[in-house]
């Protein structure tokens, strides 16, 4: 591609460590324009921890993570306005329906919330707008929770097993969701167990490992 | 600015060069306390008015002076962990709450065993009694917020939350303990009159709270080492100490 | 001294009992204290050493594992 | 484009009150608590007019608290189990504010019906009649530093499996103050001596907790979604 690919966020000698286990050290790595980074690793080395450290959730044992060149403990308020972050739970409220949950959503991040109906369609939630969300299925909570990506202007996107509970054609769409963002300037930050379809020059893996001392 | 701190914020060094104060803590604390109990008990003089039971004076008021300054460290200590992320801070509060609190409970338990003769009654709402109580209420949370955390830095960043807002709200408990006190208690219970202190009892006093503050920095220093290790058991420094010391006891 | 005899003395002008409960319970309380935080290192080093036996294992395993590859 | 403060303000309000009004029994349970409480008293000491007109003042407030305590919970742990609470963390709205907005969701959902409710409960302890006025202020004054300083004991244990002792071991000793002054404004205005001392006093206490609590609630959930 010939975007410029420069870097959007930046790890810096991250250390984490967990209930006295060191699960990585001295981790470092760019996030550029235009990548699609995907976190492998077997249960336990810390995908999880790692995705919530970048996302400014958990504080790492040693090490900064730098948005913009600066730690993003001091420029909160501008990351998050730069940042989805969606993790294993899906943020949705049993107590209101599904159009309720998205416009709270896009309302937070001071996205126009007329459009909520409309992007529920996208992500096949078409006739469900005024379901109250404590009758769906968790695959639909998570449907729910990814159908802002089609809105936000975030971005860096930080997803934990994005394609849980997700049939394969809701995968191959967001599959392309994913290309698109990354062609536009964004960047993907993802677990997932499954094999990501995607060819990419910049389909990254950063590969975690069990640690010894 | 903060630099000539930094080899002191080092676990290792900190380890090690606690270590080596222990033993001066522990001579010392035992030599004043052996000096200033010996006073306190046989030779400073009786109250003239409190006859013999004036000599829990020298347990009292060191215990509830050491239990208020204890509370006042931990939230130093606090500050210090949430401002410049210090991790020897959230150890040095999990070191400090059981030490507190231990002596909020002697400066209770004497405070009552005091007024038992001089009131006639072993509790009583008084002011610096039901502080005191309630300071060890707050302890008491602190000390159950850290245990309630499985993991040790999340529970040392709890417990600096609960110690800042213990200690921003100890000042308006004080005082309304207080005068809640002066408006319940009136005239009719005859407070007594904080002795006053001559010479012959200032000196046990002193000698005993100086006692009492090393003891209080011995026992600190050893479980400011524990929560140390406890905290940095990843680290090859604490292996090759834990190695160390199997191979000695081994021999 | 404050006293003519050792029995004066543990009379403590009849507030032996206050005066002896005061410095009994602090005692009591200050050594449980003192042996509480003695005991806690050594309980600390022998939970790192029980984990560093279990490291050693899944390391010689890792080890294998790789070796058979 | 930035959502200005005062709508992410009222956007979070609006959903906590939705959810509130959707779920009734959160908003109901604990105003029943408060009332057996209260009338569990006359039962346990006697029904002698003058010794329940002398313990109404305390006897209301202390089952102010331990209903409020008993609606902490909700507060944030519900949130918390369900992922929202990290989203709204991770929301380009300081935390400041959003606290803000729950806790007075928080007050509106239990602090308003316990104020509404009281002067019936001060009837059934036969309150001097003189106090009402006063029982009113210090509710409306003190309940909302019951919800915020309550909030910081939730923020702190709502990571943790067993959180309900515990909050409520970190949460009474924080409230003697309001305690105080409070019933003893009531007392003062049996008497019908003025009682404004203690009101500002009360206000001080609220002003200052509005200020600085939700600065410890944030640094404590953020603990809390670690």
């Amino acid at each position: 591609m010939a975007t410029q690919h420069s870097v959007l966020l930046a790890a810096d000698k991250l250390t984490c460590i967990r209930e006295d286990r060191l699960l990585f050290d001295q981790l470092s790595f760019d996030v550029n324009t235009g990548d699609i980074i995907q976190v492998e690793g077997a249960n336990g080395t810390g995908k999880t921890s790692l995705l919530r450290i970048l996302a400014g959730l958990s504080q790492p044992y040693d090490g900064k993570v730098l948005y913009k060149a600066e730690n993003i403990h001091h420029c909160q308020e501008d990351y998050n306005s730069d940042l989805i972050f969606l993790g294993h739970l899906p943020g949705v409220k049993g107590e209101m329906t599904s159009e309720e949950n998205l416009q709270f959503y896009l309302k937070l991040h001071g996205l126009d919330h007329s459009l909520a109906e409309q992007t529920l369609a996208e992500v096949n939630l078409f006739g469900f707008e005024d379901a109250l969300a404590s009758h769906l299925s968790a695959g639909q909570h998570r449907r729910i929770a990814l159908a802002r990506l089609w809105q936000s202007n975030s971005k860096i996107w930080i997803l934990d097993e994005p394609f849980t509970a997700i049939d394969k054609a809701g995968v191959e769409k967001l599959e392309q969701l994913f290309l698109r963002h990354a062609k536009n300037g964004g960047a993907v930050i993802l677990t997932t167990h499954q094999d990501l379809s995607i060819h990419s020059n910049d389909f990254k893996k950063i590969i975690l490992e069990h640690q010894f001392i | 600015m903060w630099k000539w701190l930094h080899p002191y914020a080092n676990p290792e060094v900190s380890y090690h060069f606690t270590g080596k104060l222990i033993p001066w803590f522990s001579a010392i604390s035992v030599i004043l306390l052996v000096f200033g109990l010996g006073l306190a008990l046989a030779f400073s003089p009786a109250d003239y008015q409190q006859g013999e039971s004036v000599r829990i004076f020298y347990l009292h008021v060191p215990a509830a002076m050491l239990s208020m300054g204890i509370y006042l460290g931990m939230a130093i200590a606090a500050l210090t962990a949430l401002v410049w992320q210090m991790k020897l801070a959230e150890a040095s509060i999990a070191a400090l709450a059981p030490i507190g609190a231990t002596f909020t409970a002697i400066a209770l338990l004497t405070g009552a065993a005091w007024g038992k003769p001089m009131w006639g009654t072993w509790w009583i709402w008084d002011a610096r009694l039901t502080s005191e109580l309630i300071l060890l209420f707050l302890y008491l949370g602190v000390i159950a917020l850290q245990n309630a955390f499985e993991d040790k830095s999340l529970a040392g960043k709890a417990a600096s939350v609960l110690a800042i807002v213990g200690v921003v709200n100890l000042p308006i408990i004080h005082y309304s303990v207080e005068w809640w006190n002066t408006l319940h208690q009136g005239a009719t219970v005859s407070k007594f009159e904080k002795p006053s202190m001559s010479t012959d009892m200032f000196i046990p006093f002193i000698v005993c709270f100086f006692g009492f503050s090393f003891l209080v920095a011995r026992i600190f220093g050893e479980r400011f080492r524990a929560e140390i290790i406890a905290r940095n058991s990843m680290r090859p420094w604490v292996k090759t100490l834990v190695l160390e010391q199997e191979k000695t006891n081994g021999v | 001294m404050a006293f003519d005899s050792l029995r004066e003395f543990f009379n403590m002008g009849g507030y032996a009992f206050y005066v002896w409960l005061s410095y009994g319970f602090s005692a009591l309380v200050l050594i449980i204290l003192a042996i509480n935080s003695n005991g806690m290192e050594k309980q600390i080093f022998q939970q790192i050493k029980q984990r560093l036996k279990r490291e050693e294992k899944l390391k010689q395993a890792a080890l294998r594992r790789k070796e058979g590859k | 484009m930035q959502t200005s403060y005062s709508s992410a303000f009222v956007n979070i309000l609006k959903r906590d009150l939705t959810i509130a009004l959707r779920h009734r029994d959160d908003i109901i349970n604990p105003l029943l608590f408060f009332i057996i409480v209260v009338s569990l008293f006359p039962l346990g000491i006697g029904p002698v007019s003058n010794t329940l007109m002398k313990i109404a003042p305390g006897v209301i407030w202390v089952a102010a608290l331990l209903a409020t305590l008993l609606s902490l919970e909700r507060l944030f742990k519900n949130d918390h189990s369900d992922g929202s609470l990290e989203q709204l963390l991770l929301s380009p709205c300081p935390t400041f504010i959003l606290v803000l907005a729950k806790i007075f969701a928080h007050w509106l959902i239990t602090g308003l019906p316990l104020i509404i409710i009281a002067p019936l409960l001060g009837v059934l302890l036969n309150l001097h009649q003189d106090s009402y006025t006063a029982l009113m202020l210090t509710l409306l004054l003190g309940t909302p530093v019951l919800s915020l300083l309550g909030a910081i004991g939730v923020a702190l244990t709502v990571g943790l499996k067993k959180g309900g002792v515990l909050l409520s071991l970190l949460v009474l000793p924080l409230y003697i103050p309001v305690l105080i002054f409070a019933t003893s404004a009531i007392d003062a205005a049996s008497m019908n001596l003025p009682y404004n001392g203690q009101l500002a006093i009360i206000a001080a206490i609220f002003f200052g907790s509005l200020t600085l609590a939700p600065f410890a609630v944030g640094s404590a959930l953020k603990v809390s979604t670690n």
